[in-house]
């Protein structure tokens, strides 16, 4: 019963984790019905331009390297950067493409992948990196002395962060007139536009804070497995909570992470042995697809209005 | 009607004029083909025209909402208060007093019709009590919105729809509206509710109103000027009681023959029509 | 006189941190040969690279359009990629290009009978695995006391993790201690439930056979669940720097195989940062990682890859550029004994290796080292596998390919 | 003024129907089947066949089964590598296991698989729409794959999963040297755009097309959903199946499951949406372009300006170029390339006016 | 009430057209949308080749009366008795298939369509080539096709939209797109022909064209027709019988006299200045 509770514990948290990944998504889609491809790309350029700061400024600066200056300075930098990178996407790519079908903007998200692969190896190389954050990646002492029970203090902590995020995206998104134009802007362009919703703001605005939210997706993740390309990889874990909990809603992204990262743990644990392992590629989707079937738009989507 | 003070008072100085414009859709379908009007302050100019003239594309490229359908003004100038605005986005155009409301209603289906409200007054900075009153303001134009108030738009029926929307754009406090065909789908009664609302606004506030509509017989009823677009072109203008008056549109925008109004069934033959220039 | 040899290398995308590393070490090499012996008897190296990305179908493009590159067309092919090089296994032998695939592809191709053009060289995955299995048995002290014991494998759930599989379970037989395979799914930047498994398991070791960014997240969550890091054994692609410095300190006294070590102190890494890096003509951006695994590993590339020239040299005309087939000649009959080695700098760096007409592989063995927490200490000698148990595999798996094919393996007493 | 209509009259809706209405299509069709057919094998040498134009070949033939199930059907799928992948590995199991079977019919099973699984698949599409839909796909495409590497009897027990092509031969003639095997996707690939043209301007079409649109009319009007959604499905797998079989059997020769990855499945999306969705002609433009763009933009950085270039900087920046050339294409036009190629068309009718 | 509908549409309606049956029958129908009630216990018939109006003010249900018709919405309560079938719910694809075609408030056209082939797919109920034959278009594919063009372009020719055939749907002016929604329908050729606001956002002239194609499919083919409008002027000179409805109630019907002079629906609906 131990071992269930620490693969539940254990999948939950990971589970904060997926869906700070998924957050970035939920956050452009609610907020230009586009589904950001990217999001990956980003949380990695993120964490490689944070890393890459943090190696080239003790140089520049003659500061120490590894002091708690150059942290806050690198971060600063690579916040700086995602949102120079959101201005530049929203002046050269979405600009032009305001009210075109869905599909065209997720296609150029994916040119945009490309580009942001590319522009984040051209400036820092391909070297994979260490990172870390000062938070120790080790079992917190009374649970494992208790229950012997394994949890990660940086698990723990990394997921407490996340959760505040969330809460502050979510009243955001329901309760400013911000919020509210993102949403006007994903319902239909061209009305935003006719009301005078800046679309170039908001769009500026958002993107910002999606690059804000994959730096720390970035960092955090970057910590857990080094700075390196496969954290392109998180946005794959992200899909499968953003199906569950749907588009376009925050609480949905953390209650499908939950979900997800749980399910996913147990099963490769209980399941797994049966039919040779590694299952977990394939059983968030799958479960993800049989939510859909009782709820098509997720757990807490947005419905889809079709009415005549 | 007062119609003849206000056309008056406001000829001195052009207020929105639009000088020989020609619009090009996806860089091969030219929809416009030089056309020019003007809109005095405090004015209610309609424009009229059969389906397909170019009346939403007139509006949309006032409004700049044309690059958002791969359109382009390719000629001539529009000026709003003396300066040219064909550059401006659409936000700036808000923020100066100019918002349309798009043909077909687009209201955001997902936010409720409160939420739909609220979004109109983005650009204003004003105080929570201010947002309230507009919007009590607007529920006091449409109480069925009231009613309706938090349920989504895109489950409401469509006449709320057009009522959301209008009541959206009144939200921006605009001094001009361009209004794209207001009354579709409206029961008549709030076609005239609608048309008294139109009239309210540009005496008591002095919102200036160019409307593309169809329902002619109102429009011109309302409207202190008109043109009537074919093909792209400006083929007729005048001052409303007179183009009211005019029998080319008695017969084909009012449904009037010299004894009055036809009854639909009466109407035996469709093979004919008229074009001013075609 | 130049003689050709074209590059499918991947400097983008998550293979690219291997990739710029062993690309970067064979270059360098090339490029000392050309600096320091003005070429391979006076005939000058050339290369061109072409990006694929690790994409099989970029990587047949590449290959098609190097061939016929250079006088004498593409001297050999190694596309570093398991995948690549399937998809190229049967044009090479048209178009006779020698395919080297050192430490990854076809294992049973190291059967020369029946892959007259592959040459696995050095060590395949079943050496590998069974060398890793002798190397635990001197650990703990013998083979016999392998009875008993329970070795964990956690793998990469793909045909790359599943080639350990076979094998383990031959030796587990043999020895008497059981495998618990464990997959992990690609990527594999999540691994609680596996550890937490492995935790209920209690195995006596753990065999990394990972890919990428799931190595530093074994030891990552290894560290998480205390399982002890010098328990754990890599393969050699768990074991170069990048699959340790992101893991931090949970890295410190992980152990992993290569057929190569690391380090700069060798003679033939201090001619390079002489010859090559003192002319400003080196190929990494990034010169601390000179000596890395990765680097070294490209410059045994490059070490193999000029040695086979040279023997071909030997028999076809000293100065002259060959041809592919030549070429291949020269890596069927390639042996660096010991001495040959120290004369060219790489004493320890690399094993001997001897390569005939039956035997592609040519040494089969593997040392093993440590991470200290910011360096690779060799911690063995050059351990062999089972050769026996393995050759045997070989035989039978390339004798089914041979069957499938309709290929009639070559009689190698007939060969020269 | 040689692009015109004017004076070409149709006298029977038959004519009216035709692939090619206007006569310089028709031409310009013919020349261009000549082309491919009758010059090509002859001029081009084994680089251009093997490197280039097969792989275009069948990536066209899996972005046109990509296409009717997204292009027309209005379905977003991320999974067609795995269904090619099906094809592939079906194929290769037929001509293993059956004894004496002719290529084609292999092939043709292969793709009869590949639409069993495709619509098992499709099966939530009843449900679950657009991007939800798109996500749900991909429980395929990695489960198809698992599946594959897991259970050896797919690969016939080999020890990396790999599967290895038996020679083609139909009709006692082997199918070696390329330009044999490009004559062979060629014809397959030429016949299955014919009847995917077909099924496109007949009912079958129509109903997915009315699907796409809007699928409360649609019902209206009396379409079944299912039968439409599962009918795109299965013949959208069917091409993606055969398509997979012609990569295992006339481009590669040996295929690993893991081949057939998630960024297969997306390069196959690719080339849709730049080619153009919902259009035969732009399964085959998209296929091109992402096919030699980035082999274009590798000879260019490393061929020729490569030496001035650092390592790796190059193989950056060819992604750069890469992802900025599909943005600016999508700019210029977000409908395809075959719609530019359409406006072009549409300009050069009304040349030398404007308008 | 009852009683006089048969001299009233006796006079009312053109020579050779005569009201028949019921065909179908709505019996206390009940909607509801979580707690909006769209429809409340509201019955009406209607016979066979009438044209019978549905009007009220927005929101009253009036497109909601109709998706439940064509089994778009699924009632709570209440049957539907079409041509003696007796039901409470079933799948749009049924009802077309028995002979139910309709268009649409918000236009629901194929958007990326040609307009004839929008008016092709309008057809397909009456064509049953398989896959397989579409696939060679071959046979009795490309007969069947060449069959229905040929009807389809009778629709067209009755519509006036010949210049049109060609370009797609989704750059059409809006009055144009509810004439081709109109073809659409009038393709499958149905029994009963439910109009949702079909002269919206027309002027004059227009509307008088669309009243005439309405009178004509209804006198030509005989086609029972339940629309719903607006325009007063249209609903008062076509129509044969008039529902009224406000708030998902029913307040009204009869013929459009009565309906005119009853004083619920003024208040609720006309108001007084018509
Ligand atoms: N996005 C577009 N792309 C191409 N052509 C268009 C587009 N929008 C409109 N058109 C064309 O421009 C012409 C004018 O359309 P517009 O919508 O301005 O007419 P309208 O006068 O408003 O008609 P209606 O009364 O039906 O609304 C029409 O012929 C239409 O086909
Ligand atoms: N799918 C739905 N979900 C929730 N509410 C709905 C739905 N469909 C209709 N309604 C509600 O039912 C009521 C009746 O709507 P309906 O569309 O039938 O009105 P209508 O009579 O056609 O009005 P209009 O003349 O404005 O089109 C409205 O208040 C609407 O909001
Ligand atoms: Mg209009
Ligand atoms: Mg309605």
């Amino acid at each position: 019963m131990t071992f269930f509770f620490e693969v539940l514990i254990g999948g939950l948290l990971s589970g904060v984790l997926y869906a700070l990944v998924a957050l970035g998504f939920v956050l452009i889609f609610k907020a230009s019905g586009v589904f950001n491809f990217a999001q990956g790309a980003m949380v990695f350029f993120a964490a490689l331009t944070f890393v890459g700061f943090t190696e080239v400024l003790p140089g520049w600066f003659g500061l120490e390297p590894g002091s708690g200056l150059v942290f806050w300075l690198a971060f600063a930098l690579a916040l700086a950067s995602m949102i120079v990178l959101g201005i530049a996407t929203e002046k050269v790519v979405l600009r032009k493409l305001v009210n075109q079908p869905p599909i065209t903007l997720f296609m150029a998200t994916i040119g945009l992948t490309f580009f942001i692969e590319g522009l984040a190896q051209a400036f820092w190389g391909a070297n994979v990196r260490g990172l870390e954050l000062g938070i120790a990646d080790e079992p917190i002492m009374w649970m494992l002395d208790e229950y012997n029970m394994i949890i990660s203090k940086f698990d723990l902590i990394a997921a407490g962060m996340a959760l505040v995020m969330f809460v502050v995206l979510a009243l955001m998104f329901q309760y400013t007139r911000v919020g509210r134009a993102l949403r006007a802007v994903a319902d239909d362009h061209q009305a935003a536009l006719s009301v005078g919703i800046p679309l170039k703001h908001i769009w500026a605005i958002v993107w910002g804070v999606a690059g804000f939210v994959a730096l720390i997706a970035g960092l955090i993740w970057g910590a857990r497995s080094g700075v390196q390309f496969a954290l392109t990889f998180t946005a794959l874990k992200a899909l499968p909570v953003l199906i569950l909990g749907g588009f376009t809603s925050v609480p949905g992204a953390i209650l499908g992470g939950l979900i997800i990262g749980a399910s996913e743990k147990l099963a490769e644990v209980y399941i797994g042995p049966f039919v040779g392992g590694g299952i977990e590629s394939w059983f968030p989707y799958i479960l993800a697809m049989f939510f859909l079937l009782i709820r098509p738009e997720g757990l807490f989507g947005e419905k889809h209005i079709d009415r005549v | 009607m007062n119609t003849a003070n206000t056309t008056a008072a406001a000829s001195a100085a052009p207020y929105l004029s639009v000088n020989n414009i020609e619009v090009i859709y996806d860089h091969v379908i030219l929809v416009l083909k030089g056309v020019s009007f003007e809109v005095p302050q405090g004015g209610i100019v309609a424009l009229l025209g059969a389906n397909g003239a170019g009346k939403s594309t007139t509006l949309k490229s006032i409004s700049n909402l044309l690059r958002a359908e791969r359109g382009d003004v390719t000629k001539g100038s529009i000026e709003f208060k003396g300066a040219r605005v064909d550059q401006m986005t659409p936000n700036e155009l808000v923020k100066r007093g100019v918002i349309q409301v798009m043909e077909g209603r687009h209201c955001f289906g997902h936010l409720t019709i409160e939420e739909n409200l609220l979004t109109g007054a983005y650009t204003r900075s004003i105080s929570r009590g201010e947002l309230k009153d507009s919007l009590e303001k607007v529920y006091h134009y449409f109480p069925r919105l009231k009613t309706r108030r938090s349920s989504q738009a895109g489950y409401t029926s469509g006449g709320e729809q057009q009522m959301c929307a209008i009541g959206r754009a009144l939200m921006a406090k605009p001094e001009m509206i361009l209004l794209d065909e207001p009354s579709m789908g409206l029961a008549p009664q709030i076609v005239e509710e609608i048309f008294e609302i139109v009239k309210d606004l540009n005496s008591k506030e002095r919102v200036s109103f160019l409307l593309a509509e169809q329902n002619t017989m109102v429009a011109l009823r309302y409207a202190d000027f008109g043109y009537i677009l074919e093909n792209g072109r400006v083929v007729m203008e005048g001052a409303a009681k007179d183009l009211a008056n005019n029998e080319d549109v008695k017969e084909f925008y009012l449904g009037l023959s010299g004894e009055g109004r036809k009854s639909f069934r009466e109407v035996k033959h469709y093979r004919r029509r008229k074009r001013w220039l075609s | 006189q130049e003689q050709f040899i074209g590059l499918p290398s991947y400097r983008v995308g998550p293979y690219a941190a291997g990739g710029s590393g062993i690309y970067g070490g064979w270059i360098d090499y090339m490029q000392l040969i050309n600096q320091r012996d003005g070429g391979i008897n006076g005939v000058k190296l050339t290369w061109e690279e072409c990006e694929t990305e690790y994409n099989n179908a970029r990587g047949v493009e590449c290959y098609e359009r190097l061939k016929n590159k250079g006088a004498t067309g593409n001297s050999v092919f190694q596309p570093l990629s398991t995948g690549i090089t399937y998809s190229v296994l049967e044009k090479v032998a048209e178009d006779k290009i020698p395919l080297v695939t050192m430490g990854y592809g076809r294992t049973d191709a190291a059967d020369g009978r029946v892959f007259p053009w592959v040459f696995p060289l050095i060590t395949t995955y079943w050496s590998q695995a069974s060398a890793i299995v002798n190397y635990i048995a001197s650990k703990e002290g013998g083979a016999d006391k392998l009875k008993g014991k329970k070795i964990g494998l956690l793998y990469h759930d793909s045909a790359y993790g599943k080639e350990s599989h076979a094998i383990m379970d031959k030796l587990a037989a043999k020895h008497g201690f059981t495998v618990e395979k464990i997959a992990v799914a690609h990527p594999g930047n999540e691994q609680q439930s596996q550890w937490l498994q492995i935790r209920q398991m209690r195995p006596d070791y753990v065999v990394l056979w990972g890919w990428g960014v799931m190595n530093p997240t074994a030891l990552r969550t290894a560290a998480r669940t205390g399982f002890p890091r010098d328990k754990m054994i890599g393969v050699w692609w768990s074991g170069a720097e990048e699959d340790t410095v992101p893991a931090g300190d949970a890295a410190k006294g992980f152990t992993a195989a290569g057929f190569n070590v690391a380090g700069a102190n060798y003679p033939v890494i201090k001619d390079i940062q002489q010859h090559v890096y003192g002319k400003n003509v080196g190929n990494m951006e990034d010169k601390s990682r000179v000596g890395s695994v990765y680097y070294n590993r490209g410059v045994v590339h490059g070490i193999i890859t000029v040695e086979a020239i040279r023997t071909a040299q030997e028999k076809f005309g000293k100065g002259k550029p060959l041809t592919g087939e030549q070429v291949r000649w020269g890596f069927e009959n390639l042996k660096i004994d010991n001495a040959r080695l120290s004369a060219l700098g790489a004493d320890g760096f690399m094993p001997e290796l001897k390569v005939s007409c039956e035997d592609h592989e040519g040494a089969g063995v593997v040392k093993f080292q440590q991470w200290d927490g910011a360096k690779w200490n060799v911690v063995s000698d050059w351990v062999s596998g089972d050769r026996q148990l393995v050759r045997g595999m070989i035989e039978e798996s390339a004798a089914a390919y041979a069957k499938e094919k309709g290929i009639t393996p070559r009689d190698c007493s007939k060969e020269m | 003024m040689l692009y015109r209509e004017a004076g070409q009259f149709k006298a029977s809706y038959q004519e009216d129907a035709q692939i090619f209405p206007i006569r310089q299509d028709r031409i310009g069709f013919i020349a261009l089947m000549a082309f491919f057919f009758l010059v090509v094998p002859m001029v081009a040498d084994q680089y251009w066949l093997q490197a280039i134009l097969i792989p275009t070949l069948i990536f066209s033939l899996a972005a046109l089964g990509l296409n009717i199930l997204t292009g027309y059907a209005g379905q977003l799928s991320l999974g067609s590598a795995a269904f090619m992948a099906v094809g592939a590995f079906a194929t290769y199991n037929f001509m293993l296991r059956v004894d004496g079977i002719p290529f084609i019919v292999a092939v043709v099973l292969g793709g009869l698989c590949a639409a069993v699984v495709g619509i098992l698949f499709g099966l939530p599409s009843l449900r679950i729409k657009g991007f939800y839909l798109a996500v749900a796909t991909l429980a395929a495409q990695f489960f198809i794959v698992w599946a594959l590497v897991k259970f050896p009897w797919f690969s016939n027990y080999s020890s990396s999963g790999v599967i290895s092509a038996q020679e083609v031969n139909i009709l006692g003639y082997a199918f070696v040297t390329p330009e044999a095997k490009y004559l062979l996707t060629l014809v397959i690939v030429t016949v299955m755009a014919l009847i995917a043209k077909n099924m496109v301007r007949s009912t079958t079409g129509r109903k997915w097309m009315a699907v796409r649109d809007m699928d409360v009319a649609a019902e209206v009007i009396g379409i079944r959903l299912m039968r439409t959604k599962l009918q795109a499905f299965a013949v959208s797998s069917f091409y993606c199946g055969v398509a997979g079989a012609l990569y295992a059997y006339t481009y590669l020769g040996t295929v690993e499951p893991e081949g057939f990855n998630l960024d297969l499945s997306f390069r196959i999306l690719f080339m849709i949406i730049i080619g153009g969705v919902g259009s035969i002609m732009g399964s085959f433009l998209g296929a091109a372009f992402i096919v030699l763009l980035p082999i274009f933009l590798n000879v260019v950085l490393h061929s020729a300006v490569g030496a001035a270039l650092p390592p790796g900087f190059g193989s950056s920046l060819e992604l750069m170029i890469f992802g900025a050339l599909i943005i600016f294409f999508l700019i210029v036009e977000p409908h395809g390339m075959a719609r530019l190629w359409q406006i072009a068309k549409e300009k050069l009718r009304l040349w030398p006016f404007p308008h | 009430m009852m009683m006089n509908d048969m001299a009233q549409a006796d006079t009312g309606a053109a020579a050779g057209r005569r009201i028949g049956e019921v065909i179908l029958d709505l019996q206390n129908i009940s909607l509801r949308f979580g707690g909006v009630k769209a429809l409340t216990d509201i019955s009406f018939d209607v016979r066979e080749h009438e044209i019978r109006a549905i009007i009220g003010p927005n929101g009253a249900g009036k497109s909601s009366m109709l998706n439940v018709i064509n089994g778009v919405y699924h009632p709570q309560e209440g049957q539907i008795i079409f041509r003696g079938e007796q039901r409470r719910e079933m799948e749009p694809y049924m009802a077309a298939s028995q002979g139910i075609a309709r268009t649409f408030q918000n236009i629901a056209l194929f958007k990326g369509m040609s307009v004839l082939d929008n008016i092709m797919t309008g057809r397909h109920m009456k064509m049953n080539a398989g896959l397989l034959s579409h696939m060679l278009y071959f046979g009795k594919a490309q007969k069947e096709e060449i069959e229905h063009r040929k009807k389809v372009e009778e629709v067209i020719d009755f519509l006036e939209i010949q210049s049109i055939r060609k370009t797609p749907v989704g750059r059409l002016p809006y009055g144009l797109q509810k004439r081709v929604e109109l073809a659409r329908a009038l393709a499958a050729e149905p029994e009963l022909l439910l109009l949702d606001e079909p002269m919206a956002g027309m002027n004059v002239e227009e509307k008088q064209d669309m009243c005439r194609f309405i009178l004509d499919v209804n006198d030509q083919f005989g086609t029972t027709i339940v629309l719903i409008e607006h325009d007063m002027g249209v609903v008062m000179d076509i129509s044969d019988r008039v529902v009224v409805l406000d708030y998902g109630k029913k307040i009204g019907d009869g013929t459009p006299d009565e309906v005119k002079s009853n004083p619920e629906v003024i208040a609720a609906y006309l108001g007084t200045s018509h």
